[in-house]
């Protein structure tokens, strides 16, 4: 007897489902063995980081801010990763979106016209669709390895941005500390619900998912993109471009990530200031494999990362969880993610040894 | 009443045993110690400073902590804006500039340790020549620049000091080749504003003289260890504990220096001479008595204009606002 | 059954079963090989040739039955197994590596005799003079034309002497010459008393080379027979289990308009070791199916890419339906009433792992399986439908994925979905590579059908036979040029393998060897 | 005065020492990618490899010991990743990301106890008389066991792909892992391997920041150097003498800046933070226009799942 592993022709529905909660039930497993070793209490330790963060309203509303960035990034990665475009470079997408747009609040300081806004949200969009413009313009030109130039161009963001704040656009009232000035009235994202950090942008995340179903599972383009990711060849004898499904890829995942990077700087931020993410971009690249380049996965997928941040900080401040602690238990359940998307194309199968007499 | 007070810290960084984080998790202790069954305390550490320290401090403060410290720059505008939403909780930030009646701010007057230092560098270093790791030209960078140089030169009015920027707070890889490359220029005393140990290491491990920065950093360099610059929060934290019990707290901006008790020097290498120690404490008890300041004049900037007269003392907020090498530095301060 | 022989046959396999989920390849299958012989392997697309000796060669494992060699029960556990055994086998896919020399190729087979690569180069040298197999051994595989690579990876098979050659389909890609050649080597071999399992839809070439053929249908094993005792039309009859009517080309009509025409066409390849076109003539009419024959890696898939407009020329040199279309993209010729049917099918003219109704939206687009920019699911699953019922295509249904279908199955969604799109024009290459008799007779049928209607119908192939069958003129291709396009009654099989090695009076060096 | 010879010397010293984490690390990458596995996980196993090696080192007073962990805590890593990857056909690019954010979270964790203790450091070899011949001496005699080590394992990764029947099954996986497989060949345990090999010098990358370049640990101290490693494999378009030479080019370049610094030469630090990447973009670009090297270098199954269809 041994194990046989048998491509599925098909995969069940069911599966896509379940396979996730399987690999959540082996995180659980994992978490509570790990928890209880390091001498913390797992019943306690689990609560803390998936119950308590999201026990009350506020908790809800948290969750929703904290996962709009990584949602945003990840739909817009997703276009890319579907048609072979390895964008991994969101997190400085991000980071010039809040460039693009907070100049723009900058500029109008002090003048708060009713267009700002949407101006704003266009120059986010755009400012992270111009710094992916550079990788896509580079892989369709040249060929370059898109991977390296997305990623390096990030650095190169974080810097670029780290100049503007500590130069030229520092706020000349802020004691020389490396900060713009806040945000006008006109150029931060009106709140939802008051008492809470839930804004506007969490809807428009929310339309995005729709979107992006559409864009991705329903529209020609979304199909022209899958056809490039899955069989390139296929992709040039029906006629698709490959350059043009490198520029969707790279400009659908900069405009996005330039949007979160707006709504970070002109929601919860509220002015620009070196550090505008933290790994949001990165972040996002699980998220979007976790949600099987899916979006109504992605946004499953992005909750759940979300409330993984927001544990890691309950379970610190409760139980004195490191911060590091936290970052083990993260990779293990992307690790069972990962490794039980397996079973969705796979089955398992006993089988007797052949011709072996 | 009989309750304990709950107190929340929150960190930017990882604790470590040296560095920022690491001071403000020694006054923490501190307070545990010194207040037993009255405080209990909760940190939260590494921290970023964007949207996400206004959830921790907000939740700290649900959680029950009247009292909350935030400790680094960043979290200025968090601290605000949670501060309004919990009027009875009281807040205190680091470094900043900003107040609401229920939060204060606090910070210390890190360029007299770092003139103190420079004394001590001009005294030991046989070539004159110091290397200063840095991470960004802002002002409080520069400020501890000119101040090391100008301590420097009034023991060695020939003395100079090399700038290198790594442009991180924290890279203990490039801070330690940066420590290497200014070595290698004939520097002799390294001294530092970046926040890892790495420039002490390299020191002793070339044979060269280092001073610390935060915290004592002599277990790191035993032979190249002069001294270190600390700042010392424990007494501060303590003083704002007692107020907050006895319902005297007010929202201020506090500052300290040498004679707050906040900055101090400490780690003395054995290779340090007792009059050289000598005169640093006396230097001390003169900032102490207020009688001396490190950007007393005269201060010639780099290209020899005076801009400190003699006699005359700095003004707060030009040296808040300094961007400008004084003479010793070599080369230029970056543009921007 | 067969009776118990004094000495053993080389290899007997009984009882074998291999199932893949939905399907039994090989269902009970018996077999045997006897030293000093060329049995054939035969049977339609998908009755379970290649799985069968591909367990053969470890690469698949069986779910049941026994394996004997030389009368000894054995496991093959892996490639390697089989090799130790000595069973070699010459795949016609995926076995050589490019980037790497022909002696490197070699070695990588050859077990630890590989490990000198002096005295390897020095055994190339001399297994290729016995069995007259030309090979430069120092040379880069992506540098050889397809019947040197041929020859390499015989050479690389007889390196380990082995007692057993398998060969799935060697000769679909070798020019008539070619295929003699190695016909020779193969009888060498099987005077030296190695036994030798041939597959191959070619069934002449199966009559003139085999003495025992077993037949599979469906994953059973229906029969054997001496080949040599039967004509070509009661093998396909043994094989499909019916007759097969072979596609007869009507009467020539008066020729159409010109829907194609190439005027000196020039074309630098695109990948550094294709192959630059010189000024290439052509044109094709409405009405009329015009050949072209060539060895493999001749200018055929740059001559098609600038057809179809997967690289572009100049303006003027590509008309379709008399629009100078050379700068155009592929869309804008398929407007033009342009369709294509690629050389390679899954992966070009499907994607493997998508639906026929989704690989109908692949080029079938206009026909309105998309509408304001959404894809219309429930008109493609409609198309893909029509086009399995039209075109007897044997598949679950719309829903079913390009890659369950058999090669010639899919061959015929592939062709069935361009010609519902009614083109003026359709370009196709090697319809019939790798297709079963039964299979290959339907797809000419269709062909001439849409000649009969008055589409132009270029067509490109190594098989001279079907080439000489449908088409009204033909032509040959070499080393990028283009030999004179004549009429297919005045064209014999010499003349054209002769335009197939380049001697054509155009000045033209053969690029094959 | 300072004579220039010798800040020349002690420059190229100290790029030889900056090159060297990238060398191992970019060496195994070049070896796992030719196996046509795509490990972007590099960052997280040198962490691992580094908070491993110093753990021990601090344990058992002994830098080999130290080293040899760190090493197999770089195999353990990716071997994790084979397994996700190999056997269970996990997307590499997604797998490698997430071992880069495990990577980073065991780290920092196993180093909890460890962040700043200060270990001596592992010294330069002094080889008498020859490390104190002036130029000659330092640039040839005067560096530690890991330079000399980070060279032997060039010439030998060098050797293995050019000269053995191993290089040449290991370029054949990556090329066409289905032929490979039907020549008889264990594609899988090949790739693993490969992928272990990768691991382990990624590891001893790690291994070497802790015990000699910045003797400590403290959280993320590799700074980037597992994705230079990964943008030098690229740049070496596969060739281990080119990876030789960009990971000192890389290396020099940093060193060269400081020393600028250290001069007085004054630039803005934020461009200066940023030239190195802008620098490897635009060598990427240049490296890309040579398309023929890369279509015969680069391994052409890379970061395709090999499905043995049994
Ligand atoms: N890996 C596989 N997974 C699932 N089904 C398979 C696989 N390989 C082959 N099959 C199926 O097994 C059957 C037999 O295939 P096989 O390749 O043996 O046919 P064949 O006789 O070689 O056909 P052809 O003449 O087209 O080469 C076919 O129905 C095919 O679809
Ligand atoms: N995973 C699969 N599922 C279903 N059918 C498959 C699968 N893989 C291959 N097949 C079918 O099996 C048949 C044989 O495929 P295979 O890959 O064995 O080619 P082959 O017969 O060896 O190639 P050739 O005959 O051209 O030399 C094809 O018709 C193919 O469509
Ligand atoms: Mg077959
Ligand atoms: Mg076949």
């Amino acid at each position: 007897m041994r194990l046989r592993l048998e491509a599925r022709t098909e995969t069940a529905r069911w599966l896509v489902v379940a396979t996730p909660l399987l690999a959540a039930a082996l995180t659980l497993a994992s978490g509570i063995v790990m928890f209880a070793a390091l001498g913390y209490d797992p019943a306690k330790a689990l609560t803390s980081f998936f119950i308590k963060p999201i026990e009350n309203v506020y908790g809800l509303t948290e969750l929703a801010v904290k996962a709009t960035p990584l949602l945003l990034c990840a739909l817009g990665l997703a276009v890319g990763f579907r048609g072979g475009v390895w964008n991994i470079g969101a997190e400085g997408q991000l980071t010039m979106g809040a460039v693009a747009a907070g100049g723009l609040a900058l500029a109008f300081h002090g003048e708060e016209p009713g267009w700002l806004m949407p101006a704003m949200v266009l120059a986010g969009a755009l400012g992270g669709a111009a710094w992916a413009a550079i990788p896509a313009f580079l892989r369709a030109r040249f060929n370059t390895n898109e991977i390296l130039t997305s990623l390096m161009l990030t650095y190169v963001a974080v810097q670029f941005l780290g100049y503007l704040v500590h130069g030229p656009w520092r706020n000349p009232q802020g004691f020389n500390f490396p900060q713009s000035r806040d945000f006008g009235e006109a150029a931060i994202i009106p709140l939802l619900m008051e008492g809470t950090r839930l804004h506007l942008g969490v809807i428009l995340a929310g339309l995005a998912v729709f979107a992006a179903w559409l864009l991705l599972d329903r529209s020609h383009l979304g199909f022209q993109i899958r056809v490039s990711g899955s069989a390139p060849r296929a992709a040039a004898y029906a006629g698709y471009p490959v350059s043009r499904i490198v520029w969707a890829g790279f400009l659908a995942g900069g405009a996005m990530a330039g949007l979160a990077g707006m709504m970070e700087a002109a929601g919860p931020i509220g002015k620009l200031q070196p550090l505008i993410s933290p790994g949001y971009g990165f972040a996002a690249i699980i998220v979007a494999f976790l949600g099987r380049l899916n979006a109504f996965g992605i946004l499953l997928a992005s909750l759940l990362v979300a409330l993984l941040y927001l544990g890691g900080e309950t379970a610190q401040i409760d139980l004195k969880v490191p911060p590091a602690v936290t970052g083990v238990f993260q990779g293990l359940l992307l690790f069972f993610l990962l490794g039980s998307d397996f079973l969705t194309r796979y089955r398992v199968k006993l089988v007797r040894r052949a011709a072996a007499s | 009443g009989a309750q304990e007070l709950k107190i929340g810290f929150v960190y930017v960084s990882p604790i470590g045993s040296a560095g920022w984080t690491y001071q403000h998790e020694l006054a923490r202790q501190h307070l545990e110690k010194t207040f037993a069954g009255k405080v209990k305390t909760t940190y939260v550490e590494s921290v970023p400073e964007g949207a996400d320290a206004e959830r921790v401090i907000r939740r700290l403060a649900q959680e029950g902590n009247k009292l909350v410290f935030t400790t680094s720059f960043g979290y200025m505008d968090p601290t605000i804006k949670v501060a309004q939403a919990f009027p009875n909780a009281i807040f205190e930030h680091a470094t900043g500039y900003k107040t609401a009646k229920n939060a204060g701010n606090y910070i210390i007057r890190f360029e007299e340790g770092r003139y103190l230092a420079g004394i001590v560098a001009g005294k030991m270093s046989k070539s004159g020549k110091a290397g200063y790791v840095a991470a960004f030209p802002i002002p409080e960078v520069i400020r501890g620049i000119n101040a090391f140089i100008l301590g420097m030169r009034s023991v060695n009015p020939n003395a100079t000091v090399s700038v290198v920027w790594v442009s991180s707070w924290y890279d203990p890889g490039k801070e330690r080749e940066a420590a290497e490359a200014l070595i290698a220029q004939g520097a002799d005393v390294i001294m530092q504003h970046t926040d890892s140990t790495a420039p002490v290491q390299a020191a002793e491990a070339k044979g060269v003289y280092a001073i610390g920065y935060h915290s004592d950093m002599s277990k790191f360099g035993p032979k190249a260890h002069l001294v270190a610059s600390t700042h010392n929060w424990t007494g501060y934290y303590q003083s704002v504990v007692e107020k907050v019990m006895k319902g005297q707290w007010k929202a201020e901006q506090y500052v300290g220096g040498i004679k707050e008790g906040m900055v101090v020097m400490a780690g003395w290498g054995p290779m340090v001479p007792d009059d050289v120690k000598k005169l640093v404490a006396e230097k001390e008890a003169a900032m102490k008595a207020g009688k001396l300041a490190p950007f007393q004049g005269p201060v010639k900037a780099q290209d020899g204009k005076e801009v400190v007269k003699a006699g005359a003392v700095m003004s707060a907020k030009d040296i808040a606002n300094m961007s400008f090498y004084v003479q010793g530095v070599v080369g230029a301060l970056p543009k921007k | 059954m067969p009776s118990e022989a004094p000495t053993p046959p080389l290899i007997r396999l009984s009882g074998i079963v291999k199932a893949y989920p939905g399907c039994l390849a090989n269902d009970r299958i018996d077999l045997s090989v006897a030293a000093g012989e060329i049995h054939a392997l035969l049977g339609e697309n998908g009755a379970g040739k290649s799985t069968l000796v591909k367990i053969m060669a470890g690469v698949v494992s069986p779910d049941a039955g026994e394996i004997r060699w030389q009368g000894a029960p054995v496991a093959i556990e892996g490639p390697a197994a089989a090799r130790r055994l000595g069973i070699g086998m010459v795949f016609q896919h995926f076995t050589l590596f490019e980037s790497l020399t022909v002696t490197e190729n070699v070695a990588l087979a050859a077990g630890t005799k590989g490990r000198d690569r002096k005295a390897l180069a020095g055994r190339i040298a001399e297994l290729a003079a016995r069995y007259g197999l030309a090979v430069d051994a120092n040379r880069h595989v992506h540098h050889l034309a397809v019947g040197e690579r041929q020859r390499v990876e015989i050479l690389r098979c007889l390196l380990e002497e082995p007692r057993l050659i398998v060969l799935d389909e060697p000769t679909s890609v070798l020019t008539p010459q070619e295929a003699e050649a190695l016909f020779a080597t193969l009888r060498m071999l099987a005077a030296e008393g190695r036994g030798i399992l041939f597959i191959s839809h070619k069934l002449d070439e199966v009559r003139a080379l085999c003495q025992r053929a077993t037949i599979l249908r469906g994953g059973k094993r229906v029969g054997e027979c001496d080949p040599r005792a039967e004509s070509a039309a009661s093998l396909a009859r043994l094989m499909v289990g019916s007759d097969v009517t072979p596609a007869r080309r009507g009467a020539p009509k008066a020729p159409g308009g010109e829907m194609l025409a190439l005027a000196k066409l020039d074309l630098a390849p695109a990948d550094p070791h294709g192959v630059p076109l010189h000024a290439i003539d052509l044109t094709v009419r409405a009405g009329e199916i015009v050949g072209i024959a060539g060895v493999a890696g001749n200018g055929q898939s740059e001559l098609l890419a600038a057809v179809t407009g997967e690289r572009l020329a100049p303006e003027h040199a590509v008309r379709i339906a008399g629009v100078p279309a050379g700068r155009r993209a592929s869309s804008y010729r398929r407007k033009l009433g342009l369709a294509v049917i690629p050389e390679e099918r899954l992966g070009r003219g499907a994607v493997a792992e998508m639906s026929l109704a989704e690989n109908a939206v692949l080029t079938a687009a206009d026909q309105g399986l998309v509408s304001g920019g959404m894809v219309q699911s429930r008109a493609a699953a409609a198309y893909a439908k029509a086009v399995i019922e039209r075109f007897g295509v044997v598949a679950r249904g719309a829903g079913a994925a390009a890659d369950s279908l058999s090669g010639g199955n899919l061959q015929k969604f592939i062709l069935g979905r361009e010609m519902l799109q009614n083109p003026k024009l359709l370009v196709a290459a090697h319809p019939t590579w790798g297709v079963d008799v039964g299979a290959a007779a339907a797809i000419h049928r269709a062909l001439l059908a849409l000649r009969e209607a008055g589409a132009a119908i270029l067509i490109v192939s190594e098989d001279l036979d079907e080439l000489l069958a449908i088409s009204d003129r033909v032509a040959a291709i070499c080393g990028g040029r283009l030999s004179p396009v004549v009429p297919a009654e005045e064209a014999g099989r010499e003349r054209l393998g002769q335009w197939m090695s380049g001697l054509f009076g155009g000045g033209a060096e053969a690029h094959a060897a | 005065m300072i004579e220039i010879a010798e800040v020349v010397v002690v420059i190229l010293v100290a790029t030889l020492r900056a090159g060297t984490p990238l060398v191992l690390a970019a060496l195994g990458e070049l070896i796992a990618e030719k196996s046509g596995v795509l490990n972007l996980g590099v960052e997280g196993m040198m962490l691992v490899g580094a908070v491993a090696a110093i753990i021990a080192t601090l344990g058992t007073g002994s830098y080999m010991l130290g080293a040899l962990a760190g090493t197999l805590a770089g195999i353990a890593m990716a071997l994790v990743f084979g397994l996700l990857t190999l056997s269970l056909r996990a997307n590499q690019v997604a797998a490698g990301l997430a071992l880069t954010i495990f990577g980073l979270g065991l780290s920092a964790f196993l180093g909890l106890a460890y962040r700043d203790r200060p270990l001596d450091g592992l010294k330069p070899l002094a080889v008498p008389g020859l490390s104190d011949i002036p130029v000659i001496g330092p640039l040839l005699f005067g560096h530690d066991v890991f330079v000399y080590f980070s060279l032997a394992l060039f010439a030998a990764v060098a050797w293995f792909l050019a000269r053995t029947r191993g290089g040449l099954v290991l370029k054949a996986v990556g090329e066409a892992p289905e032929a490979a497989h039907a020549l008889g060949h264990d594609v899988l345990a090949v790739r693993y391997l490969a992928t272990a090999f990768g691991g382990a010098t990624a590891g001893l990358a790690g291994a070497y920041l802790t015990l000699v370049y910045t003797p400590m640990w403290a959280d993320q101290m590799t700074a980037g150097r597992g994705w230079i490693a990964l943008a030098l494999v690229v740049f070496a378009t596969w060739k281990p003498g080119r990876v030789l030479l960009g990971a000192y080019l890389f290396g020099g370049v940093t060193i060269a800046q400081l020393h600028l610094q250290a001069q007085g030469v004054a630039v803005s630090s934020h461009i200066l933070a940023m030239l190195p990447y802008v620098a490897t973009i635009l060598v990427l670009v240049l490296i890309a226009r040579d398309a023929t090297r890369i279509k015969l270098n680069a391994p052409a199954a890379l970061g395709k799942p090999f499905e043995p269809g049994r």
